[in-house]
């Protein structure tokens, strides 16, 4: 069964990783590698476009937070943009919110992205 | 009037793939408690990291190990057994991250037991007849 | 190499209210084999009249009873055993109806073992150890 | 859980009753009873607007079973329309799709009336 599937775009300075379907400590390594596979290709500005993501697990944020410090020491980032509500629920839940900068949709997230680098 | 049964049980082998069977389980299971759809989401979140640390920690990724889960409707509440065989967790041994430190500290894992404490009224460790159990429950208005 | 447990095991009371939960896995559980959408449909189907049947027949309604499924997964396909201890069938007595005949003559009930035997590619009745078993099974290309 | 709920609208001499869900064993005597209910206010033409209908067993199809022929005796019909592809499936395997006219959508089920009744 094809529990996540991964699209990964790149434009700009910006990657948008779409991960559709449920990422769970079954599907996590699959998550985990494209990330890894982002940082290793040098894009250390990283768009998590969640309006597919059904479901994520703490081994999902584990995988995020695996990586976190290392973009942010290369000047990067990893945001996050349309979130379901119960995915939200994880991150607010865990005041990830914070942690993390957390946009309605993708375009909200390239306007502050544009915002900062002024 | 005779005792109606009000509950249901699942056995899966302790692998990662059956993980998805147990929480679509678990989330229909709370839908028919009366939980919203919220909620939910939340309870089958908990028992989702409830069994992947068997799988995981008390298992350590043995596949060819048995987990249990019952899932038990009481006049107010869902309450979820999931037992195994492996290395058991002593209630006083757990001890939660707090958030706040977390998030200056961001690591790997060490999320699940916080996620299952946050979305379940009530989660506990305990040894039952030669088996360890993790009984988790939420209660229904 | 050990042997790995490719099963997984539902028990639930003899209630219709938890058809949804069975029929949920059903299909969660074609998909994992390999079956596509429109095919895990028609499994959860068939699994929701052979569970159906001993609720009505078996049981005949008596809602303290058990219900056991067991999905297996097997190299070349998915094997469903029902096991209940009600009243039996026997393979020998199942007459299913001629679809063009019924057509003539609709009546309210008598499609469920004909919508198993349609959806599924094989369909047993027999006694095992003191229980009724009802097994399907579907082939995965 | 609510498993089914069931919408009813009426105009002109069709009743058009629409199921929300799931259809089996559990959820049938709603199912039923709004059925009855129509045939005992003497709407005998009755369309089924399965768009939102996810799920049937042969149970629901007793319910329609038990009263096509009342419905047909009093010069009415159960038609169907946009029904979903596992719905489709079961009315198809069965050769229903002979016993009941099943269109498109609710126009083109109108359509169809409105021709043989001319
Ligand atoms: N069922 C269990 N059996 C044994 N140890 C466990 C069990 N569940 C959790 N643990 C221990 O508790 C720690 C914290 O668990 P958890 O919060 O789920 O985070 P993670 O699984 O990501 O490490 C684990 O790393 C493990 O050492
Ligand atoms: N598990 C069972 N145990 C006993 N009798 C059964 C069982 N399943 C089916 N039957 C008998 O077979 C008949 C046909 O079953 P079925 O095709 O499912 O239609 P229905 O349940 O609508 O009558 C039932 O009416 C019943 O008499």
């Amino acid at each position: 069964m094809a529990d996540l599937s991964i699209q990964v775009r790149e434009a700009d300075d910006l990657a948008v990783l779409a991960p559709d379907g449920f990422i769970n400590a079954h599907t996590v390594r699959q998550f985990e590698s494209a990330l890894e596979d982002l940082v290793k290709a040098g894009k250390f500005t990283i768009l998590l476009d969640c309006e597919r993501l059904n479901y994520i697990s703490s081994a999902g944020l584990g995988a995020i937070m695996g990586l976190i410090e290392t973009v942010r020491e290369n000047r990067g980032d990893i945001l996050l943009c349309s979130l379901q509500e119960n995915v939200f629920a994880i991150f607010d839940t865990l005041g990830f919110t914070q942690l993390y900068r957390v946009f309605a949709n993708e375009t909200e997230a390239r306007k502050a992205l544009a915002e900062s680098a002024e | 009037m005779k005792a109606v049964p009000e509950s249901f049980r699942l056995v899966i082998p302790s692998q990662t793939r059956y993980l998805n069977l147990v929480t679509g389980l678990a989330k229909r299971a709370s839908l028919v408690a009366g939980l919203d759809d919220a909620v939910a989401a939340k309870v089958s979140i908990a028992v989702d990291e409830a069994v992947t640390n068997v799988i995981v920690h008390a298992y350590q990724g043995d596949p060819a190990k048995w987990v249990e889960v019952e899932l038990r409707f009481v006049p107010t509440a869902l309450e979820i057994h999931i037992w195994h065989t492996g290395q058991g967790l002593r209630e006083d041994q757990v001890i939660l991250p707090d958030p706040g430190e977390y998030v200056k500290h961001p690591r790997k894992g060490g999320l699940g037991l916080l996620l299952m404490s946050r979305f379940m009224d009530e989660v506990h460790f305990r040894d039952v007849e030669l088996r360890h159990e993790c009984c988790m429950i939420k209660y229904v208005e």
